[in-house]
């Protein structure tokens, strides 16, 4: 440790690090130490018995399904978006790659209510689907729309700057050794995008999995149905369950970080592969 | 987390060729199928939010937003911000700074942890604070007897939106200065600069648009974040309500006018923040073309 | 050193958001949902009061939400003066956290509740369902909005009073009673967190037939949002006390025990009471109840303490964790 | 300023990269660190000047110790391999930088600030490139510029890393010359990096070629080129033949052949030998004076000088320049037989082959 300072003649490495070690512990660890701490204390049992209560596992069930279905919609969209923003040419370009990146900037309330309000039975896309029996809003289909809208730019702002790095030449060799196009897609275009999409598959994965401001609008909250685990641990702290509530924020705490874990795994990947094919 | 673009500008035509595009009734329809998504799942739900808001006319809508507890609203989210961004800011120079420019054990894991405020569940980041803060909380009693106040009063805000934007700044800024490399500091330090002028010379220069973008985005979060300030708040009017509650509240007292007008300006701001951000990007894409630009004779 | 700094900052800046609104004396009424225009015109009235009885002016400021969380908020540091809440087990859970003493309920006339409320229907214009009675809920092809039990408290009194009235129906038994409330949470459509969002629901979004709610929240949606809706009352309900107290932790640090108090007892005075009543809560005061009895529907009331021991008995057998409610949405086979 | 270094040592993890290494550097010379890449050559640039710390060993700047002084300290100038320029400056500010960020006291006034840093866009020929941005120039006028800039300080020693890596050819050529004429002007004690031999050579007055972390040997150019003192300065700089064999007091065995070496060497021994390819006699099959047989295999003769492909016997392959009157005296023709004879053999043994 001592030798630290040896690696480099630039200033301010005690300093910055010394720094972002006493705000990280300040900001981030000591507060995530208290979920923890207060789960150990309650012991296996008790915690077991909290985490794995039936309604406790149906919104794991609900807001892991939930997400991963969003974050495959969001693969194969963003793939889409992604796609005729760097190759095609069409009017309003420019304004949907700028609000691409909307759900990142809107409030997630806001976007609650916005969409709760389009899709419910009477908002102008629910009445529309209304008369076939599609209903979209309180159920686990709104669950799936605020979840989709929230993940959506992830994929696209990870997939985008990979497609625009492939070099038009590969295809042409493609071409040129007799692929047909949809073959060049699959056998070049897309192996070269695959580890960006699964790096923003992840990403939209793991925000969907915590997102709780949007979804509460328009889930309808049923248990065993459309409650989603992060509702859950708001309803064991009303119930002034404050250990039940503890106890499945530490899973989801679990989950998030072997999510960052995998994410970085696959970014690293991702780096590895991009960084040497140029 | 967000991936920062760098698209050429001329990069379309590179394309147009014909062993190398796509019949048209593929590309009309891939175009229709994005355009159709971007309507329904962006355009849509942003223009109701203004729709709504005017729904009951302008009038409706001013009063909506000059009323006491907007007021108080707006100001208590710019408060946060105020605090939580700088800070911030503060802590994203001085990691990314540490972790860009010198090696050290440890560090991917350190990215990691700085990550981590991302994946986790705003509900999740408001109850921590309550773990600790909460008058069952670990300071809880200590607090009390010193008479003061974090939880559901505006310190409590600040933490709670200084946890969940925690991560952009330092996210932004950490693979910029990393591929930007050291050399530029050394030749300043060679050339005899103290580290301050290091910083402030040459270091400050090359990051501003990435450090721009973001506090752009950071900032987009403060005022914004629901989830987790909606578990420290207290939900007192007037006094510990921030926009994105105020929105809540109206909401739930069947004033959706006043509710989506609140929540206009919260659309205007991710408006706003989406515009600079482009501007951002565009510099930051001039910039790094130009530090890339191939030196021939 | 740094950490300080930055709790000095933030203590500031939190003395400036709050010195802009302070006045000689404030209090904090910390409240459920459908309280929100009870609470708005009976706090412009007791600062009026209290200006020239005590001389010193007086802010109220509010908090609303489902009852449950506000009592959480108050065990968690939130300093309420006073709370105002939907039932008294969230006020004794309060209390067993010594926060208030455990016989509050004697401080004040009619257990500590100033005014009382029932549970009704809201249906749709014309009622085309055509629900008249508990019973009718229960049709395959009605779809209802309430509330959900664990977080709600308005919630809690309507799921007693479908239980009250399984029970008080011919051959009525605690089984019977669980199957048939059943059969009504089977049939919801949507369970928001608390009772506003339910209204909201059913009235803004056009969700399910027929809303559960308050009284005096079906009243308040009649009068804000139009004829579109009709209140059925039911043969049976039960009688919703809502109740009040002061926060003794808190008063006795700030000081305000006094205004606090006198803040409680307004609620009872013939001033009081008439700004119940026009926000559709039943007076407890005989008078200003005959002047406002053409308001309120005649139903058959049953009380909590009656039908099912007492809150604390009801919360543990109905809505603890495993309890009645859970096993209604728990499928069968497990637990 | 003379540089002297002892005994420096460096460390990267389990990588070795600085062995022991000593070294003196008179003041005023132009001194080349020759190597191929990864040989830890930059790494001493670095060292010397600050820019990194040695595990161990000394650096004498002017004979003081400066080991433990701070770069900023060492008033030492510092090329950067990729210039290192700040992109957002001017050519102007680039130069003045340096004085620029002098604490007060020692700052010179604007004025003056101005009259050096025109004097050294002057010396660097780019006065009219001031008000540019790097960006706006090619590499060559960068590389210019960068060393304007390390010069605007004064240093008492100026450390250049692979100065002429990131160019093409000819500006390389180009630059180099313009480099020397440069120190021969300012006499700045200066010490460059580089992998190209021909730039080494060329350019230095003294060339150190070092490998694996070592110091291979240290000499003017014609001595490392005449007389290399190991095996690897032999084969680094020019291309060379590489024989393997035996020493038998003055003969080199090469399978059943022969070749005289030159000098008597007392042990026998496993060695191998480098013979350059203009150190070749191509003679007549039978010659009496002996020589290595070949068959050739391809004649390219462009230029003043002709390259002849042969293979030995065994099939290894020698390769040959001689000048192309003899090559027409000779009348070779692809597919020929010769015998080659070396006129000069550098042979190493012993020890010196492990190297």
């Amino acid at each position: 440790m001592a030798s630290f300072k040896n690696f480099s003649p630039l200033p301010g490495f005690r300093l910055s690090l010394g720094y972002t070690l006493f705000y990280l512990t300040l900001i981030v660890l000591i507060p995530l130490s208290a979920v923890v701490t207060n789960t150990v204390g309650m012991g296996w049992e008790a915690f077991w018995s909290a985490v794995t209560e039936p309604r406790v596992v149906a919104t794991y069930k609900l807001t892991f399904g939930a997400s991963l279905l969003a974050a495959a919609v969001n693969v194969v969209f963003g793939l889409i978006f992604a796609w005729v923003l760097v190759r095609y040419r069409f009017p309003g370009k420019g304004l949907v790659d700028a609000l691409v990146d909307l759900p990142f900037a809107l409030p997630t309330a806001v976007a609650g209510i916005a969409l709760a309000t389009i899709y419910a039975p009477n908002g102008p896309i629910g009445s529309l689907l209304a008369p076939w029996g599609i209903e979209i809003a309180y159920n686990p289909n709104g669950v799936l729309i605020a979840l989709i809208f929230i993940g959506l730019p992830f994929v696209v702002r990870t997939v985008q700057p990979v497609l625009a790095d492939l070099e038009k030449d590969v295809e042409e060799a493609a071409a040129g050794l007799g692929a047909s196009r949809w073959q060049t897609f699959l056998k070049i275009i897309l192996p070269h995008v695959t580890p960006a999409l699964l790096t923003g598959f992840a990403m939209a994965f793991a925000r969907a999995v915590g997102e709780y401001g949007s979804v509460i609008f328009i889930a309808g909250n049923m248990p065993m149905v459309s409650e989603i685990t992060p509702l859950m641990i708001i309803t064991k702290l009303e119930q002034y369950d404050y250990r039940g509530a503890t106890a499945i924020a530490s899973v989801m705490l679990l989950i998030s970080f072997i999510l960052l874990l995998v994410i970085n795994g696959l970014q690293g990947w991702m780096q590895g592969r991009y960084t040497k094919g140029a | 987390m967000s991936a920062s673009i760098a698209l050429q500008p001329g990069a379309l035509a590179r394309y147009e060729t014909p062993s190398t595009s796509e019949p048209a009734w593929i590309k009309v329809t891939l175009i229709t199928v994005a355009l159709t998504f971007f309507v329904i799942f962006l355009l849509f739900p942003l223009g109701t939010v203004f729709v709504q808001a005017l729904s009951k006319g302008w009038g409706v809508y001013l009063s909506a937003l000059t009323s006491h507890d907007a007021l108080a609203a707006i100001k208590l989210t710019l408060i946060t911000a105020a605090i939580a961004v700088p800070l911030n800011v503060v802590f994203g120079v001085s990691a990314a700074w540490a972790i860009a420019k010198f090696e050290f054990p440890g560090k991917r894991f350190l990215i990691t942890l700085i990550d981590l405020p991302f994946s986790i569940s705003p509900v999740v980041s408001g109850l921590i604070y309550v773990l600790i803060f909460g008058a069952q909380g670990w300071f809880g009693p200590w607090l009390a007897e010193h008479d003061i106040k974090i939880l559901f009063a505006v310190p409590g805000i600040v933490l709670a939106t200084i946890f969940v934007t925690f991560p952009f700044v330092a996210r932004e800024l950490i693979p910029l200065m990393e591929a930007q490399g050291a050399e530029e500091e050394e030749a300043a330090v060679v050339l005899g600069a103290s580290g301050w002028q290091v910083f402030w010379h040459t270091t400050l220069p090359n990051i501003k648009w990435g450090l721009l973008y973001g506090v752009i985005l950071c900032n987009a979060r403060a005022m914004g974040e629901f989830g987790a300030v909606s578990v420290v708040s207290g939900h007192i009017r007037g006094l510990t309500n921030t926009m994105p509650l105020h929105v809540e509240i109206l909401y739930n007292e069947y004033n959706y006018a006043a509710a989506f007008a609140v929540a206009s300006l919260l659309a205007l701001l991710a408006i706003v923040t989406l515009g600079l951000k482009t501007l951002v990007e565009r510099q930051t894409r001039k910039q790094i073309s130009e530090s890339q630009k191939p030196s021939e004779s | 050193m740094k950490f300080k700094t930055i709790i000095a900052g933030l203590l500031a800046a939190s003395v400036l958001a709050g010195n802009a609104l302070a006045a000689d004396v404030t209090l904090l009424n910390v409240s459920y949902d459908p309280t929100r225009e009870l609470y708005q015109d009976y706090n412009a009235a007791f600062a009026k009061y209290w200006k020239t009885k005590a001389g010193d002016n007086v802010t109220i400021n509010q908090s609303h939400g489902g009852s449950g969380k506000q009592a959480r908020a108050v065990i968690d540091g939130l300093d309420a003066d006073v709370v105002t809440l939907a039932l008294a087990y969230d006020i004794d859970a309060i209390s067993d956290k010594a926060l208030i003493p455990a016989d509050w309920q004697k401080r004040l006339p009619h257990n500590a509740s100033p005014y009382t409320s029932t549970i009704v229907f809201l249906v749709r214009k014309g009622n085309p369902k055509g629900i008249k009675d508990w019973n009718d809920l229960v049709k395959p092809d009605v779809a209802i909005v309430t509330p959900n039990p664990k977080t709600s408290g308005g919630a809690r009194w309507n799921y007693l009073a479908a239980w009250a009235y399984a029970l008080e129906q011919p051959g009525g038994n605690e089984a019977k009673a669980k199957e048939f409330v059943g059969q009504v949470f089977r049939n919801v459509k949507v369970l928001d967190s608390g009772a506003r969002g339910s209204t909201t629901t059913f009235v803004e979004r056009g969700i399910g037939d027929v809303l559960l709610a308050w009284e005096n929240e079906a009243y308040l949606s009649l009068k804000e949002l139009g004829d579109k809706f009709e209140i059925v009352t039911p043969s049976l309900s039960i009688l919703a006390e809502p109740p009040v107290s002061v926060v003794d932790k808190t008063v006795d640090k700030r000081g305000t025990r006094k205004v606090a108090q006198a803040y409680l007892e307004y609620l009872y005075s013939p001033e009081g009471q008439e700004i119940a009543a026009r926000n559709f809560y039943r007076p407890q005061d005989a008078k200003v109840a005959a002047k406002y009895a053409k308001q309120f529907a005649k139903v058959r009331l049953v009380t909590i303490d009656k039908s099912f021991g007492g809150w604390r008995n009801a919360q543990k057998v109905h809505f603890s964790d495993g309890g009645v409610f859970d096993q209604i949405y728990i499928p069968s086979g497990k637990k | 300023m003379s540089i002297h270094v002892t005994d420096i040592n460096k460390q990267f993890g389990a990588f070795r990269a600085l062995d022991n290494v000593s070294l003196d550097i008179p003041s005023g010379q132009l001194v080349a660190l020759l190597g191929p890449s990864g040989c830890g050559k930059t790494t001493l640039l670095r060292i010397i000047a600050g820019l990194e710390y040695a595990d161990s060993g000394r650096i004498l700047l002017d004979g003081e110790d400066a080991s433990d002084r701070h770069v900023r300290e060492r008033q030492v100038g510092f090329v950067f391999q990729h210039y290192a320029l700040f992109r957002h400056m001017t050519v102007f500010d680039n130069v003045a930088f340096g004085l620029r960020v002098r604490p007060k006291k020692f700052r010179p006034a604007e004025a003056e600030i101005r009259k050096r840093v025109t004097r050294l866009l002057d010396l660097v020929q780019l006065g009219w490139l001031a008000d540019r941005y790097p960006s706006q120039l090619s590499g060559g006028q960068r590389q210019r510029i960068a060393l304007a800039r390390a010069l605007a300080v004064e240093p008492k020693v100026l450390l250049l890393d692979e100065p002429f890596g990131a160019l093409d050819a000819k500006v390389r050529k180009e630059l180099r010359r313009w480099l020397r004429q440069l120190h021969d002007e300012i006499h700045v004690t200066s010490v460059f990096v580089t992998h190209d031999q021909e730039e080494a050579l060329e350019v230095s007055d003294r060339v150190v070629v070092i490998n694996k972390g070592k110091v291979e040997q240290v000499g003017t150019p014609e001595e490392v080129y005449d007389n290399p003192a190991t095996p690897f300065v032999a084969s680094f700089l020019g291309s060379v033949n590489l024989f393997h064999g035996r020493v038998d007091g003055a003969h080199l065995h090469v399978g059943e052949h022969a070749l005289h070496v030159g000098h008597d060497h007392n042990v026998t021994d496993q060695a191998i030998a480098f013979v350059r390819p203009h150190e070749f006699d191509l003679l007549p099959v039978d010659s009496p004076e002996g020589g290595l047989p070949a068959r050739i295999l391809r004649v390219i003769s462009v230029g003043p000088t002709a390259q002849v492909e042969l293979a030995r016997l065994d099939g290894e392959l020698v390769e040959v320049t001689i000048s192309r009157d003899a090559l027409s005296v000779l009348g070779l023709r692809e597919g020929d037989n010769v015998s080659l004879r070396p006129r000069t053999i550098r042979v190493f043994q012993g020890e010196r082959l492990a190297a």
